[in-house]
């Protein structure tokens, strides 16, 4: 295989990832749309490391998205539970203190 | 259609349905069921991709434990079992919308480009192990033997770069981002104990 | 697709100076080099391709490799089923005698050998419940989840020298890495069920096993802090010779680390005493509560699995692999390298390896029965304390000082001469795979060059 | 040096420093959590006091055995002596020379082969058989000594000892400005290891004493009855902790001195020591008298260091060095200033300019004349050296309580007890003894003659006003004074190893008294008036008969015509020390006239004994004066008489062997190389600044030994038995002679008047002064002041105006324009989070839809 078939499959995860932050109400959900969309991002370092001069970098660079996805997992996750906490609800329309 | 080719739309299909259910699902246990068979199947494309290590970490750290805790929060917040929060069907149309536009542009930036010219410009296609300095592990490189060269250089050296023969500078490593990382790590995780710790309910009717 | 790849991975540009003479050889062997890591298995693979080579049978790389792959999935799955098989009639024995009880004893003649049988063809009969209240499709998967996580760990498990489906360079992490996956499916089914005992037993696995797996790599990485590779089958190779050899004996922090380790492998695989998840005095079964049949029996399945798989783990990390700790297989290996007994002669060792290491697996699994029916249970904040509290900061204690006790001994003036600080990477020696090609071929399956410059040697010459 | 010296040399810096450093430790410990951590009531403090004190003992008594081991207590062996084998082995055997006591049997030990230094008896052995048939019988009065012994004595040859070794080196560097470098240096000889053992070994059972006498501040209430409020006595928290971490950082700091290795250094932890004896002397601050005494003392201090900082000022101008030793520095040896002065063979190198006046060439520590760039001899004036040696000397008249700065001492008997003893024997006034011995190379025969002076006029002024004092601390205290004018005498002139060895024994049985005295307050519950008592030996049997060993000690008593089996006379520590000092003092006068620096001293024996037995009699013999108190005595806690019996041992038998003993011969080894032979005024330089003066050499002193020993203790007989008749038996009636001499009496009381004339001299002229330049402030600087302050009041009112209408009425406008303008903006943030990624998608495909449409390629 290619390189495009693999960017390829990195962009669907990406655009999926966007639209489950756009669409989904839940603040879980939110954030597996982030995982999902660092996940193709991810994709694509690998990709480019296997088949350009990337090489090693880009692996390096998958590690370290991977290690930040899994602490910002952790923040992300005290903060639903503090809002949930707080509200009663999961639902990030309820998070609109802050409109103009 | 070789195995690769074969192993390579296997996975890139479940991957890709994968994402797509999570999308399209709205219970959210369900999604993280999808989000796993999602994540795991690229792991199998990192592993297609010669990139063994950050296969291996994907299963280890993303799968095994980011989905586990976010499992977790699921189950921490639901108000009551099966939960659903439906959207409006106007937002998934739009979001549809934009999706399909945003896609089309990822889709038409990825085939404008002449891959094999720049990869070709690139000097690409030379596998991360070539030099012989780092094949001394028990597997052979095409094996995918990563985790010494990555081990290398995160502590700082590039061997892979700087034995390379006709290179004449040292590359520089990974060490001081892989610490930062580490402190970031445990300063992200005492944070998150400290915020999500059970704290005094504010009554919404109070509030 | 590079036209130069015959089975798909793109072809590099392949230049080793200095191996060249090696790895340039001709012959149907050169296009080995580039099979993919997860179903590659070389040696096996070779032999078969070898062989539709030699009987002339149709078939190209792509056919060999799936017809090993197959061949490995069968092997692996026929332990799979064999072994807890085994085990479950064993713990029912074990639990028997400890009770002062006789344990199963009718079944398949004397000592009750085939009750396991007996019963597994009942769970088989059995109808496939889903509780109305359930989500069907996740009740559904979740035992599959639970079976696969466990059956990939095995991928990477050596069962002698070479005896692995993939032996991959991070099996360690590998197998680590799978058996974490396990706890999804419990999660998954202990929520999917509907039912609240299922779902606390699910909370609480999803918390135990989570926890305990920090400890857990911590301390594997103990062994392979001193071995400098996570490659199990060369762990096993370190550990050649008389049992001094083995890991457990190499400084005082790996001593420590295997009992540390074995603890919490205990947990991890959720036996008693970490059994919360399924404490049938509080949760009726915890997170199989609803479940009946054949899917109740994968995680069974799993369960026993996994044990072996943990145990043997440590017998790669701390008791010296299929090695037998009196140097009877070095002597073996030794005598055949010498006298030329070929493939077979070499087979034959390993089959003796192979036999040493599942003896000393199943002590191990038998060492955990012997805990769960003499230790009561803890309670779930005992077991989130033990954890939390004592074993991961005496694991990172562990850590830190088998990271330090090289520089030690190397400190020490009437050490500092003899000791060998090991090089993180450098002059390995290369163990050839078992000889599963013919003796004629060999030089095409050894690609690799002896490996004896070292790093230091590498870089004056580029100055140069 | 060899390597093995190196190693001692190494140990034994760490060992002095380990006990140098651990009071510091005690005291930051008891600093931070002295009275938070503990409480009150804890005597931990006391503990950690007296841990670190203790710890330091040992250290320093194994530095100095680790020094005699290493030297194979060359020291303590006669040099050159061949009988070194045979005698050495008991040393108290050694020298059976000229001793106060008569010793008919020591005569037919054939002493006189080993008697003194080779050099010596090679060349008068013959005359010395005279001498010693002299000895023999010189227990009678009339005997003299031979003249002629002292005039040969002073042409002797150099006195032949093995080079001294002396362990020089660097701390930590501070600063360097030139050739001269601020650092932190030791200098480690004998005489260090002598004072770091006495002074820890002392001040340890100071320590052990206080932690009885100060127990009654363990309470979070402490009646002081002598401060008077308007509601009674005053009540505070008791300061138990506080003490004792003052008493660690004195002892950290009187180390600290004795460890310096430049005169620099020396300064810092002299002030120290004068800060730490400020804190501890006015220990009861509430007290007006306290307060004004740790005023006084540290005032009085002052003064004196006005002096060390000019001497201070010329060495560093004219030297360009503090170091004592000589430093190893950057691959050569940077020589210190004893070097400089006097070489290695203690000579000073004279030189006439052209324009007259007689210079000091400086030398090399191989002798070699140091030179400047230029091919001239480094030099300093004679009367420069001579002015830096007396400026330095002020410091020590300061810190020593000498004449004419002696005031402060008697004062300073505010502060408790334990802290007289320690300020009295082995700290902060033998600091000022210790830098005259120290500092001795530095030292021209002039300054020494000042010396001698002032430790002369010192030692009988304070010696008469102690006869008339009630006060038994106060007593006490001018009896610490006029031995001190002995030690300065003795230094002054010219008995180096007299002086020093005098600073040692009196340091023991000084602190014995001391500490004495304070059990017996103790015991009569702060009654410190001595017609108050009377009779205590009775109630308190221990304290009485300690005090009686100091006392006899320091009276220099000794059985006459009974000797030990060695020759050596039956006498306590006190007796050794001061008959060295007289016998010097007889030579000098023999040598150079005088007169009065003889004489004094040994008027001032007599009266020594007199008071020191009129103090203890009156304490401890006869009736009760006071029912009351006598009552109500007792007989103070082991914790507290422990350390008396301890130290009286030490008081007895200290100078065990006199000038032939262990710690006269430890002294005796870093004695300065230019003493031991004498001293003549070099002739031809007499116009030119120098004084005609001799300074006496070890033999002829050891000529006059017996002589000048028999005068002192006649003299000290007639003091003591006086003080029988008088105190003890009463057979005269005190008051009678007291209201015959009514005149002299007041004169005595007033102690010469000193304080009345300081204060006609210098405190009303600063009053006066001081009034002149209040007003001066009052009227002119703040009349100004205000008038400034009004219009600056003034201009700022109008600029508040324009601030209010003009500035704010700009900023307020604009406010209120962007507050409009953004909060009709706002309605685009939804603060919904998907609206924002729904922003950001469409955002981005905007932008590219931007790109194509502008730039199609």
């Amino acid at each position: 295989m290619d390189l495009s078939s693999y960017l390829l499959v990195g962009a669907v995860l990406f655009v999926a990832g966007v639209v489950c932050m756009a669409t989904k109400r839940n603040g879980i959900g939110v954030l597996m749309g982030v995982e999902l969309v660092l996940n193709g991002a991810n994709i694509n370092f690998v990709a480019f490391a296997n088949y350009t001069k990337l090489g090693l970098d880009g692996q390096v660079i998958s590690l370290f998205v991977i290690v930040m996805a899994a602490a910002e997992a952790a923040v992300a996750l005290a903060i639903a539970l503090s809002f949930y906490n707080n509200h009663l609800t999961i639902d990030v329309d309820q998070a609109n203190q802050l409109q103009g | 259609m070789t195995g690769h080719q074969f192993l390579f739309w296997v996975f890139a299909a479940v991957t890709c349905g994968g994402a797509i259910a999570v999308v399209l699902t709205q219970n959210v246990v369900r999604m993280a069921f999808w989000l796993i068979v999602s994540l795991g199947a690229s792991a199998g494309l990192f592993f297609l991709l010669n990139a063994d290590f950050v296969g291996t970490a994907q299963l280890l750290v993303y799968v095994g434990g980011t989905l586990v805790l976010l499992v977790f929060g699921v189950m921490l917040t639901a108000s009551g079992p099966f939960s659903k929060m439906q959207t409006r069907p106007g937002e998934l149309f739009l979001a549809g919308i934009v999706a399909f536009l945003l896609l089309g542009l990822l889709g038409s930036s990825v085939c404008s480009v002449d891959w094999d010219r720049v990869v070709a410009s690139t000097n690409a296609g030379q596998p991360i192990t070539t030099h012989h300095a780092l094949n001394q592990g028990y597997n052979r490189p095409e094996e995918g033997n990563t985790g010494h060269p990555l081990g290398m250089a995160f502590l700082g050296m590039r061997p892979d770069r700087d034995l390379a023969p006709g290179t004449k500078t040292l590359s520089t490593g990974y060490l001081l981002p892989f610490e930062i990382a580490s402190v970031h790590l445990l300063v992200v995780l005492i944070g998150a104990a400290y915020l999500a710790r059970a704290k005094r309910r504010i009554h919404p009717n109070e509030s | 697709m590079n036209p130069a790849s015959t089975f798909g991975i793109v072809q590099p540009a392949f230049s080793r100076e200095g191996a060249c003479s090696l790895c340039a050889t001709q012959g149907p062997t050169r296009n080995l080099n580039d099979m993919m890591p997860l179903i590659a298995a070389n040696s096996l693979g070779e032999y078969v391709l070898e062989s539709l080579l030699y009987w002339k049978l149709p078939g190209n790389e792509s056919i060999a490799f799936t017809i090993a792959a197959l061949i490995h999935v069968v092997l692996i799955l026929t332990f799979f089923g064999v072994a807890p098989l085994i085990f479950i009639w064993l713990e029912r024995k074990v639990a028997g005698r400890i009770q002062d009880r006789l344990g199963p004893t009718r079944v398949g003649g004397r000592f009750g050998w085939l009750q396991t049988l007996a019963d597994g063809v009942k769970l088989i009969q059995k109808e496939d419940l889903c509780p109305a209240d359930a989500d069907r499709m996740l009740f559904r998967m979740s035992p599959y989840l639970v079976f696969v996580a466990s059956f990939g760990a095995f991928i990477a498990l050596p069962f002698g020298n070479g005896f692995v489906v993939q032996n991959l360079e991070v099996g360690l992490f590998f197998m680590l890495a799978l058996m974490s996956l396990e706890v999804l499916g419990v999660v998954f089914a202990g929520y999917s069920s509907g039912s609240k005992w299922a779902l606390f037993g699910g909370m609480r696995e999803a918390a135990q096993v989570v926890s305990y797996e920090i400890p857990m790599a911590i301390c594997a990485l103990v062994p392979v802090i001193a071995t400098g590779s996570l490659n199990l089958v060369e762990v096993g190779h370190f550990q050649a010779g008389g049992f001094w050899n083995w890991l457990i004996f190499q400084n005082p922090f790996t001593f420590v680390a295997f009992f540390v380790y074995f603890t919490v492998a205990t947990a991890s695989v959720k036996r008693a005493p970490f059994d919360l998840a399924e404490a049938e005095s509080e949760l009726v079964a915890g997170f199989h509560t609803e479940y009946s049949g054949i899917r109740w029996s994968y995680f069974f399945m799993a369960e026993y699995a996994s044990m072996f798989a943990v145990s043997g783990i440590a017998v790669f990390l701390f008791l010296g692999g299929w090695y037998d700790g009196v140097g009877i297989i070095e002597s073996l290996d030794r005598f055949v390298s010498v006298n030329g007994c070929g493939w077979l002669g070499q087979y034959s060792v390993n089959v003796i390896g192979l036999a040493i290491f599942i003896a000393k697996g199943t002590s191990l699994v038998f060492f955990q029965m012997w805990v769960r029916w003499t230790l009561p249970r803890l309670r779930i904040d005992q077991v989130m304390m033990t954890c939390l509290k004592y074993l991961l900061p005496i694991s990172c204690v562990l850590f830190l000082g088998a990271t330090v006790w090289p520089l030690f001994l190397y400190s020490l003036p009437m050490t500092a001469k003899q000791t060998d600080v090991r090089p993180p990477m450098g002059n390995r020696v290369y163990n050839p795979k078992p000889a599963a090609v013919k003796p004629s071929e060999k030089s095409h399956s050894t690609s690799h060059p002896a490996p004896s410059a070292v790093i230091i040697k590498e870089g004056s010459g580029k100055e140069a | 040096m060899d390597p093995q010296t190196v190693q001692i040399g190494l140990t034994l810096k760490w060992l002095l420093t380990i006990a140098w450093l651990l009071p510091l430790l005690g005291f930051v410990v008891e600093l931070i959590g002295g009275g938070w951590v503990w409480g009150r009531y804890s005597k931990n403090a006391a503990y950690l006091s007296v841990i670190c004190i203790v710890t330091g003992f040992i250290c320093s008594f194994t530095a100095l055995m680790t020094w005699g081991n290493g030297t194979n207590w060359s020291a303590l062996k006669d040099h050159g002596a061949a009988h070194g084998d045979a005698h050495g082995a008991t040393p108290a055997h050694t020298e059976a020379g000229a001793h106060g006591a008569a010793k008919p049997a020591a005569a037919a030990h054939g002493h006189d082969d080993h008697a003194k230094p080779d050099a010596h008896a090679a060349k008068d052995g013959a005359a010395k058989k005279d001498d010693h048939a002299k000895h023999d019988d010189h227990a009678k009065p009339a005997t003299v000594a031979a003249p002629a012994a002292g005039e040969h004595a002073v042409v002797e040859a150099h006195h032949h000892k093995d080079p001294k070794v002396v362990f020089t080196g660097l701390f930590y560097r501070l600063a360097q400005f030139g050739s001269l470098d601020i650092s932190l240096s030791y200098y480690i000889d004998s005489l260090t290891l002598v004072m770091f053992t006495m002074v820890t070994f002392i001040a340890s059972c100071i320590h052990i004493f206080a932690i009885g006498y100060m127990s009654e501040e363990l309470t979070d209430n402490y009646a002081d009855h002598q401060v008077h409020t308007s509601h009674g006595h005053l009540h505070r928290p008791g300061r138990f902790h506080r003490f004792f971490s003052f008493l660690s950082l004195f002892c950290f700091s009187m180390l600290g001195l004795v460890l310096a290795g430049n005169i620099f250094q020396v300064f810092i932890f002299w002030e120290l020591v004068g800060v730490c004896s400020y804190f501890l002397i006015g220990f009861y601050t509430e007290r007006k008298s306290a307060s004004n005494a740790a005023n006084k003392a540290f005032i009085m201090n002052r003064v004196g260091d006005f002096g060390f900082l000019i001497g201070l000022m010329i060495v560093w101008t004219w030297f360009g060095n503090f170091q004592f030793g000589d430093l190893p520095a950057d691959g050569h040896t940077q020589p210190g200033l004893f070097s400089m002065v006097r070489g290695n063979d203690g000579q000073m190198k004279l030189h006439v300019p052209e324009s007259g006046k007689a210079e000091v060439v400086f030398k090399n520590q191989d002798n070699h004349i140091q030179t400047k760039p230029n091919g001239e001899q480094r030099t300093i004036p004679y009367w420069l050296l001579v002015a830096a040696g007396l400026g330095v000397f002020g410091g020590c008249i300061g810190k020593s309580a000498q004449f004419p700065l002696q005031t402060w001492l008697p004062d300073a008997m505010e502060g408790p007890t334990p802290v007289s003893a320690l300020v009295h024997s082995a700290t902060m006034v033998a600091a000022g003894v210790y830098l005259v011995g120290r500092f001795y190379p530095m030292f021209t025969p002039e300054v020494l003659l000042v010396i001698a002076y002032i430790g002369a006029i010192t030692l009988f002024l304070a010696a008469t006003i102690a006869v008339v004092a009630t006060d038994i601390k106060k007593v006490l205290a001018y009896s610490t004074i006029s031995q001190l004018g002995y030690m300065m005498l003795g230094l002054g002139l010219g008995g180096w190893a007299a002086g020093l060895f005098h600073l040692i024994t009196h340091a023991f049985f000084k602190s014995l008294m001391f500490l004495a005295s304070g059990s017996v307050i103790y015991g009569c519950h702060h009654v410190q008036e001595m017609p108050q008592m009377g009779g205590l030996r009775r109630k308190m049997p221990l304290t009485a008969y300690t005090m009686l060993v100091g006392v006899i000690a320091i009276a220099g008593l000794a059985i006459p015509y009974v000797t030990l089996p060695g020759g050596d006379p039956i006498a306590f520590s006190g007796y050794h020390s001061k008959d060295a000092i007289v016998a010097t003092a007889l030579t000098y006068m023999k040598l150079n006239g005088h007169y009065l620096l003889f004489f004094l001293p040994l008027a001032g024996a007599g009266i020594t004994a007199f008071y020191m037995f009129r103090l203890w009699f009156y304490t401890f013999a006869g009736e009760p004066r006071d029912k009351e108190v006598y009552e109500h005595a007792h007989e103070s806690p082991w914790v507290m008489v422990g350390p008396l019996v301890v130290l009286s041992f030490f008081a007895a038998f200290c100078a065990f062997g006199g000038e032939s003993g262990i710690l006269f011969k430890l002294l005796l080894d870093s004695e300065p190389s230019s003493v031991a032979g004498g001293y003549v005024a070099q002739t031809e330089y007499l116009g030119q600044g120098l004084l005609n003066l001799k300074l006496p050499s070890h033999g002829a002193i050891h000529a006059n030994h017996a002589q000048a020993g028999t005068l002192a203790l006649i003299m000290a007989f007639v003091g003591a038995g006086c003080a029988y008749l008088v105190y003890g038996v009463r057979w005269v009636n005190a008051a009678e002679i007291k209201a015959q001499f009514s005149g002299i009496h007041q004169f005595l009381i007033n102690k010469w008047g000193f304080d009345e004339f300081y204060d006609m001299l210098f405190v009303r002229p600063t009053h006066v002064v001081a009034g002149w330049c209040s007003a001066i402030d009052r009227v002119i600087f703040d009349g100004f002041l205000h008038s400034t302050a009004k219009a600056a009041i003034k201009v700022s009112d109008w600029d508040r105006k324009f601030d209010e209408t003009i500035v704010d009425g700009a900023v307020n406008t604009v406010g209120i324009w962007t507050f409009a303008i953004g909060r009709s903006l706002s309605v685009v943030q939804t603060g919904r989070m998907r609206n924002y990624v729904m922003f950001i998608a469409v955002g981005l495909l905007s932008i590219f839809a931007l790109l194509i449409m502008f730039f199609p390629n």
